[in-house]
């Protein structure tokens, strides 16, 4: 029952948050949403016993990735809307069209997978008592090293990429 | 599939609806910065999504991947708001309809 | 800071801001937290003293430099009465110069205190501040039971002083003197070797001793740029000849020598006072002074060395009525004030306050 | 201990890390010596650890650090193998005299050159002792190396440091050429050494130093027959005549003096050189199986002593006297080693580490002194001025010359003792080297430190400061004592270095040896070294009787002993007669003999040799073949490029007629027919991001309907 | 454990929110305390006896005060700012471990709310939620002074949570643990506390942890000297108060942290000694606090006694030092604990 709550609780959130991001007026509101919205989907993590990426989505996400976006926003002084601009190819009925026929075919499909009789029923694990942390870190550093330093590697190209745009071109 | 207990269907189907709506906002919107937040918004559901399957199939593996995209989409925000960063510097504006130097 | 370059952000320092020691205002055109240009704004402490001057007779005008440069208004006093004195050539009587003196160089630590704590503040060390309030505490009270007053004194009059001094203040003043010489090292604890201090104020601000000439500097900035001018020393005044003293000076010029000259001056100044203390003569205070005062038809123009630096009075009497003819005042902090703008370009917002607290200003005196 | 021998080449690599990556930039003078010195330092006191336990227990322990080259399918002589290499490093008594060499005489010339670089700009400062370490560290790989892969590592490390060092001021021309040429001449030797190897391989199926040892004790010895084992043995002498300066290649050296001398001392005198001599002493038994290469190598080493020898005598430049006299020295260590005296070779290669690290050291001070002057015509009379650097240098020259009781004695009489038992006419060919050497080295001292000539150099000459001058001092006292390790039975000794060599260089076959990694010595291990001793013992008279030596009576040992005294007193004495007390007849020597004076002023032309053949005809060669190339390729080439242009504008006129047209029409038809298409290139990110939902949502309807 | 089972952490929420926010006001009355006599003055001395009723009267007139909003303010983000600045100041309370486990009427209650075991990597993303509130102040009152503060803040913040962050990492790996708790144990059983083992880390933590809290001599956000009170400038009664509250939370967060991290958290000195044993008779949680208070002595003393740095200086400090040697620091630890 408990986690019925939460999950519809914290479902509403997101979507609400979401929702609110995609339509806020100003570009820093919308920040602000996509903050709550991490947040939210941190504590959905924390209810799916992956605490550490739980942490990691506050950290990163929250603390990190979402600040750069309000320090942009708050940088470009913007002398007119984007909106003041229309151009005359947009599509956007279709657009939201597919995206909601896109959300129903998938839902249905998580449905009828679901309600196949060769489908488990019920949440098959329950979360590891003391947290799963260990073992993230155990698999990232035995069978996804390559992957890691990979990716250690995209984060330093993208940094030397970010100071060579963002320098003054002088 | 009925709306209680909560199963791991459950939130594969929130995180489709996560990112219908990061597709939304991408159709949607024209200011660029907001165009990235709504793929932020998509990205966000697809860890979701493999979080839900790591609690699915007992097994770590899908929060190990969902880490790798978190550090994914830091290089993308550190890019693509670098570029956005230089866009803007020369056009003085973030409509993103008005990036269309490529147009045909 | 190239993030920051796509816009140039203008404020406003002031005329209401904690660290523009009173109204002036400086408006900064910034690049990020660069100064990229910077205006300064004055005359929001305008009272026309110069012109109310040529409204009032000799004695009263007293009253009005007490107004100039309020925290240090027995220099001011001591300036504008030596003018007349030179126009009207009366002797004044050696006790009398002799407490004219003791009672310039109290001001001047005091002065110097109001501005070591002042200062301080403005970079972030409070403590300071309270120390040197503490002692200049001592000295308002000290000006107090000589004349009744603690910031306002008009504590000299045309021919001399308005009164002797108390019984027994000469000893307090040296037993300040020998307090105060305690205290100095405790300003320098906080400040002189601490390391965030020195990064703050070394190599900041700097001014050639050239360039200070060439603006007009005085007082202790143009000493911090290593120029040994000092009135007391160059064209002596009141008793300043009788004593020994050294003129501190400072060799790069920057926010840290200026500071280093004061602290230095406030050592000088107890060994003036304590010179004078101990040979302080008999006699009247007053030298031989008509009832009117009509300086006779002529101009002059006398200096003196205020805490800021050179205060000059400029005066000129047709030698008919009781007034002026013409009043008119050099004081150093208007002088000093120059050279705001081109010390502040190219520094950070931070360095402006410091600036701004370094050349020492006082606002009632900039805008008269 | 032997767990961390590793720490052995470590200490130094670090230190060279250190220097290289820090010091050049960021570190002062004194910090970078600091850091050189000690990490020789911490090596040598691990080293004198390692020679201890090896005293005590002289077995080899092979100490295995990790896999290197995994296992690679391989055909040997035995059918299919997998060629793989690990980092294995080997400590035996061998082992342990070389390492303790080394680091010993390392360190010293490390505390001497940090007065002696003193000069040097800082940064320059810090790459030399950046190089110099490097070198150590790579020269301890070599030593210990418990393959010949790893070993080929160190082998080549150390030729890349000479390099590098004899560069070392490659702003000079000269030193710049040296030092190619002695990568170019090593080369040559590596190449035989590098066949050697895999022919090892192919032969043996393994390359551990002790499995081959194993396996070849088991071949036949070849004895009449150029066999197998003999061409492995013989490229391996093509390396070790490389690296060691032996005919032919030795012609390197002399000019590898360019270097500073530290260098010149450490590794052209004490330690690289010496690899060569150590590669045969390390496979001895495969050696012992060839006795032809053995015979060759002995002759080579003595036609390399004498030819040497005798080109030092007339040489002017103090350093390249020197060097002529390591290549003669050299000479008799390999002539040593073909004459199955391997423990003698060795005993001589430590012997001259101190003697010739010692010369050279001296005439570093002596260079020092004279602000850089090196010819020997030009000094004179600088006892006064050095005493230290006299007394050290004259005890360095008699210890060369083989006065008793000297290090150089004692070596040197061995070598002299085992050729006589072997082949009289090498032991003419030695005798006359050492006559020849006293004499040369004699004349040196005579023409440095005597003379009426006032010296040349403009301020006066002064002694070296301390540190200069204390390891010079160090290296005397070791070149008067070091000699008492192999006092031979005649002389009432035990010759305690032969004993302690023994059971690296005899046959090993079955030596004990344990892998060590990390556990103490294994129950059994006092058995297998009593059993190993034991059979030891049996394998050395087997040997004995295999290969007939005149043993050397008491009697004949004393008067060849008597004999070479007597010869080096010779030497000094005509050193003596001809440059101090008439110092003319040299000069009317040179004019009577005006020829033989010219031949080897001119180092018997080998290098001019060289130069008209080899270089010449490479160049020639090279320059043949672009004639070649320029006649008849190009001529071909030029041919059909008409003929090409010929067809060429038949197939314009083709194309611009036929295909152009097609082309045209085709572009033109896609243009006017696009302009639906194109339609859909709006710039519009969003139309594109369309796109993919809608393929998103078409993928997903074909699933939906599929199931 | 019955039925009541969340009834416990609910009592111990409350009472640990209510204790924070009074500690809170009462640190402000310390720091005007302690500044006050190393200032050679007396301080508050009017409300109440020796002034401490000070806080209540504080409280009282920033409620009662007129809450301004600016004219052209963002009204939702000038209201929401603030609110995001003491949130994450005051949920980062709920892994401090104030004690072990006490008997409470008979029942094993453990003196913390909740033993996360990721608790360290929880105060870090936490805390830099924190920035939000700042960032979002100085935009939202749509004034420069503000603005200049807030970016100012946000700069200094993000950089400093790296080195913060990576001294934390070295402590993580000294003690092996993330949990709160799990490393206070860790240094009862290593028998010593992790100062003595990891002083390069603690010196870094506090300089981190003054940045962090604005405090001097890094209290350039809200340098009133400079910008004329920082990103705050615009704010007054209980919104102020609100940022107020955060800062001097955030104190004792860090100083909550530091000691746990640093000086063995509930333990009293020295647990292992023998003849220290007496020291255990005072309670853990007391310890804990004798400790904390140290922490906030020392935040005050730094900002009686040192000046400000300048922006510049203050990032060259973090980034050109800090990290530096919390990276060298971080790989000496890693080595020793591989190699030891």
């Amino acid at each position: 029952m408990l986690e019925a709550i939460a999950f519809y609780g914290l479902a509403a959130l997101i979507l609400g948050f979401g929702v609110m991001v995609i339509t806020a007026r100003s570009a820093v509101h919308s920040v602000v949403f996509l903050v709550l919205n991490f947040l939210a989907v941190a504590v959905v993590y924390v209810v799916l016993g992956a605490e550490f990426l739980a942490v990691i989505q506050v950290l990163v996400y929250a603390g990190g990735i979402v600040v750069l976006y309000l320090f942009v926003v708050m940088l470009v002084n913007q002398k007119r809307t984007p909106e003041a601009h229309h151009d005359p190819h947009r599509k956007t009925g279709l657009g939201i069209m597919l995206a909601s026929a896109v959300l129903a075919e998938v839902t249905a499909i998580v449905v009828y997978t679901a309600s196949a009789p060769s489908a488990s029923p019920i949440p098959v694990s329950s979360p590891v008592v003391g947290g799963n942390t260990e073992q993230v870190g155990w698999l990232l550093y035995t069978d996804y090293l390559i992957a890691f330093e990979v990716a250690s590697m995209l984060l330093l190209a993208a940094m030397v990429g970010a100071i060579l745009f963002a320098r003054r071109m002088d | 599939m009925h709306l209680y207990p909560i199963t791991a269907y459950h939130y594969l189907v929130l995180a489709a609806a996560l990112f219908a709506l990061g597709a939304t906002g991408v159709m949607l919107r024209r200011n660029i910065i907001i165009l990235f937040m709504s793929i932020e918004l998509m990205l966000n559901a697809v860890n979701l999504n493999l979080v839900a399957f790591s609690r699915l199939n007992g097994h770590v593996v899908g929060q190990v991947f969902a880490l790798f995209i978190v550090a994914v989409a830091a290089a993308e925000a550190v890019v693509g708001l670098g570029i956005l960063l230089a866009f803007y510097r020369n056009k003085e504006t973030l409509n993103i309809d008005e990036v269309n130097l490529l147009r045909g | 800071m190239s993030l920051f370059d796509t816009d140039e952000l203008v404020i406003n320092m002031g005329p209401q801001h904690p660290s523009t020691h009173g109204v002036l205002r400086v408006v900064l055109r910034l690049d990020g937290e660069r100064v990229v240009g910077a205006d300064v704004v004055i005359g929001y402490l305008h009272r026309g003293i110069e012109k109310l001057s040529e409204h009032r007779d000799w004695q009263q005008i007293v009253m009005l430099t007490d107004r100039m440069d309020y925290v240090s208004a027995a220099t001011s006093n001591l300036g504008y009465c030596e003018t007349v004195e030179k126009l009207m050539q009366i002797e004044v009587p050696r006790r009398a110069r002799y407490i004219r003196t003791i009672l310039s160089e109290l001001q001047r630590i005091a002065s110097h205190n109001l501005w070591l704590g002042t200062h301080a503040m403005d970079i972030g060390a409070m403590t300071v501040f309270l120390y040197n309030f503490r002692e200049r505490e001592l000295i308002l009270d000290l000006f107090e039971e000589f004349c009744g007053a603690r910031l306002t004194y008009s504590s000299m009059r045309i021919g001399g002083l308005p009164l002797d001094i108390p019984s027994g203040w000469a000893r307090k003043v040296s037993a300040f003197c020998d307090l105060f010489e305690t205290k100095i090292p405790e300003y320098e604890d906080l400040l002189t070797h601490n390391r965030i201090w020195k990064e703050r104020t070394r190599n900041i601000g700097v001014i050639s001793g050239a360039d200070a000439i060439a603006i007009g500097l005085t007082g202790p900035p143009l000493r911090g740029s290593g120029v040994p001018r000092d009135v007391r020393k160059d064209e002596p005044y009141a008793a300043y000849d009788e004593f020994d003293f050294d003129v501190p000076i400072g060799s790069a010029g920057d926010i840290y020598d200026r500071y280093l000259v004061r602290l230095e001056e406030f050592r000088q100044s107890l060994r003036i006072i304590r010179q004078a203390i101990a040979g302080l003569p008999e006699g009247p205070v007053v030298g031989k002074v008509p009832r009117l005062i009509k300086p006779p038809a002529g101009e002059t123009y006398h200096a003196i060395e205020s805490p800021k630096g050179e205060l000059g009075f400029f005066i000129v009497s047709d030698g008919r009525s009781n007034v002026p003819y013409r009043f008119r005042v050099r004081p150093p902090s208007f002088c000093n004030l120059q050279a705001l703008p081109r010390l502040i370009k190219g520094h950070l917002v931070a360095d402006v306050v410091a600036m701004i607290g370094s050349i020492d200003i006082v606002l009632g005196e900039v805008d008269r | 201990m032997t767990t961390f021998v590793w720490l052995l080449p470590f200490f130094p690599a670090a230190g060279a890390a250190i220097n290289g990556l820090f010091g050049i930039r960021w570190f002062s003078r004194g910090v970078t010596a600091a850091i050189a010195c000690v990490s020789m330092l911490v090596s040598l006191a691990l080293a004198i650890a390692g020679g201890v336990n090896a005293a005590r227990a002289p077995i080899a322990r092979e100490v295995f650090l990790g896999e290197w080259i995994p296992p690679i399918p391989a055909v040997t002589l035995k059918g299919a193998a997998a060629f793989h290499a690990s980092w294995v490093l080997l400590i035996d008594p061998l082992a342990a005299v070389m390492a303790l060499v080394v680091t010993g005489i390392g360190f010293l010339i490390h505390l001497y050159s940090t007065a002696y670089m003193r000069s040097e700009p800082r940064g320059s400062y810090a790459r030399f002792f950046c190089y110099l370490n490097l070198f150590c560290a790579f020269m301890l790989l070599l030593v210990l190396g418990g393959n010949f892969i790893v070993m080929f590592v160190g082998w080549e490390g150390v030729g890349l440091c000479s390099y590098l060092l004899i560069g070392f001021w490659y702003h000079k021309g000269s030193a710049a050429n040296a030092g190619r040429k002695a990568f170019i001449v090593n080369r040559i030797g590596d190449w035989g050494f590098l066949v050697g190897i895999m022919a090892a391989f192919f032969a043996f199926g393994t390359l551990d130093f002790q499995a081959v040892a194993a396996q070849a004790g088991r071949w036949p010895i070849e004895r009449a027959q150029f066999g197998g084992l003999s061409i492995i043995c013989l490229l391996l002498f093509v390396g070790a005549a490389g690296k060691s300066a032996q005919i032919p290649l030795y012609v390197w050296l002399p000019d590898a003096m360019e270097g500073p001398t530290p260098v010149s001392a450490l590794i052209h005198a004490a330690t690289m050189v010496t690899a060569g001599v150590y590669i045969v002493a390390r496979n001895a038994v495969l050696f012992s199986h060839a006795p032809l290469v053995l015979a060759i190598i002995a002759i080579v080493g003595a036609l390399t002593a004498l030819m040497a020898a005798s080109i030092a005598i007339v040489q002017t430049d103090i350093k390249r006297v020197l060097a002529y006299s390591t290549i003669s020295q050299l000479g008799l260590m390999f002539l040593a080693a073909g004459v199955g005296a391997v423990s003698a070779a060795v005993f001589h290669l430590v012997t001259h580490a101190f003697f010739k690290a010692l010369l050279f050291l001296g005439s570093g001070a002596v260079i020092h002194a004279m602000a850089g002057e090196q010819d020997l015509r030009r000094m004179g009379g600088l006892k006064r001025y050095l005493p230290v650097t006299f007394v050290t240098m004259v005890v360095g020259a008699l210890a060369i010359a083989g006065i008793p009781p000297l290090a150089g004695f004692f070596s040197k009489d061995e070598i002299l003792l085992q050729t006589f038992g072997r082949n009289r006419a090498l032991w003419v060919l030695a005798s006359i080297t050492s006559l020849l050497t006293a004499f040369y080295m004699f004349r040196l001292i005579a023409f440095t430190f005597y003379g009426t000539d006032e010296p040349s150099s403009p301020h006066p000459p002064h002694e070296a400061p301390g540190t200069m001058t204390v390891p010079l001092m160090i290296l005397a006292i070791g070149t008067i004592v070091v000699g008492f390790m192999g006092i031979p039975r005649t002389l009432g000794g035990a010759n305690a270095i032969e004993h302690f060599l023994a059971p690296s260089i005899a046959e090993t076959r079955a030596v004990a040896f344990l892998k060590v990694a990390g556990q103490p010595d294994p129950p059994g291990t006092q058995e297998m070294i009593a059993q190993a001793r034991e059979e030891l013992e049996r394998d050395r008279a087997a040997h004995r009787a295999a290969f007939p030596v005149s043993e050397a009576t008491e009697g004949r040992a004393w008067a060849l002993m008597l004999l070479s005294t007597l010869l080096g007193a010779t030497g000094m004495a005509a050193a003596w007669r001809f440059y101090v007390n008439h110092p003319e007849v040299p000069r009317r020597a040179a004019e009577r003999w005006s020829g033989v004076h010219a031949l080897l002023l001119n180092k018997y032309y080998v290098d001019d040799l060289y130069d008209a053949t080899i270089v010449r005809g490479t160049f020639g060669a090279a320059r043949e073949l672009w004639r070649v190339d320029l006649r008849l390729i190009d001529g071909f080439v030029n041919a059909w490029g008409v003929t090409t242009r010929v067809l060429a504008w038949m197939s314009h006129m083709i194309d611009k007629v036929g295909v152009d047209g097609a082309v045209n029409a085709a572009g033109w038809s896609a243009g006017e027919g696009s302009f639906l298409v194109r339609r859909g290139q709006t710039g519009l990110v969003q139309n594109y991001a369309l796109v993919i939902i809608l393929g998103l949502f078409g993928f997903l309807t074909v699933y939906l309907l599929a199931r | 454990m019955t039925s009541m089972g969340w009834l416990l952490p609910l009592v111990q929420i409350l009472i640990v929110l209510n204790a924070v926010l009074i500690a809170v006001t009462y640190m402000v009355l310390l720091e005007r305390k302690v500044i006050a006599w190393a200032q050679s003055r007396l301080g508050p001395m009017r409300v109440g006896p020796h002034g401490v009723l000070q806080p209540i009267a504080d409280a009282i007139k920033l409620l009662l005060k007129e809450d301004i909003t600016p004219a052209r303010a963002d009204k939702w983000l000038f209201t929401i700012a603030p609110i995001m600045s003491l949130v994450p100041a005051l949920i980062a309370f709920a892994v401090i471990p104030f004690g072990g486990h006490a008997r409470i009427f008979g029942r094993d209650v453990p003196l913390f709310i909740a033993d996360v075991n990721v608790g360290l990597l929880y105060i870090v993303s936490i805390t830099s939620i924190g920035v939000y509130g700042i960032i979002l102040a100085g935009y939202a009152s749509n004034s420069k002074y503000p603005l200049l503060a807030s970016l100012r803040a946000s700069a200094q913040l993000i950089s400093y949570e790296v080195a913060i962050t990576m001294m934390l990492v070295s402590v993580i790996v000294t003690a092996g643990t993330l949990s709160m708790v799990a490393i206070v144990e860790a240094q009862l059983h290593n028998h010593v506390w992790f100062v003595f083992v990891q002083p390069v880390a603690l010196v870094v933590l506090f300089i981190g942890g003054l940045a962090e809290t604005n405090r001097t001599p890094f209290d350039l956000a809200e340098a009133e000297q400079e910008l004329t009170g920082g990103f705050h400038t615009e704010y007054s009664g209980m919104r102020f108060a609100m940022f107020f509250l955060a800062e001097y939370a955030n104190m004792i967060v860090v100083s909550a942290v530091v000691t746990t991290l640093f000086f063995g958290g509930w333990l009293p000195p020295f647990p292992n000694v023998g003849w220290l044993a007496f020291l255990g008779w005072i309670p853990g949680w007391m310890w804990f606090l004798v400790k904390c208070f140290v922490f906030l002595y020392v935040f005050v003393w730094i900002r009686a006694t040192l000046p400000r740095y300048r922006y510049d200086q203050l990032m060259r400090v973090g980034w050109k030092v800090l990290i530096p040697v919390a990276l060298a620091n971080l790989f000496v630890t890693a080595i020793l604990k591989v190699w030891l």
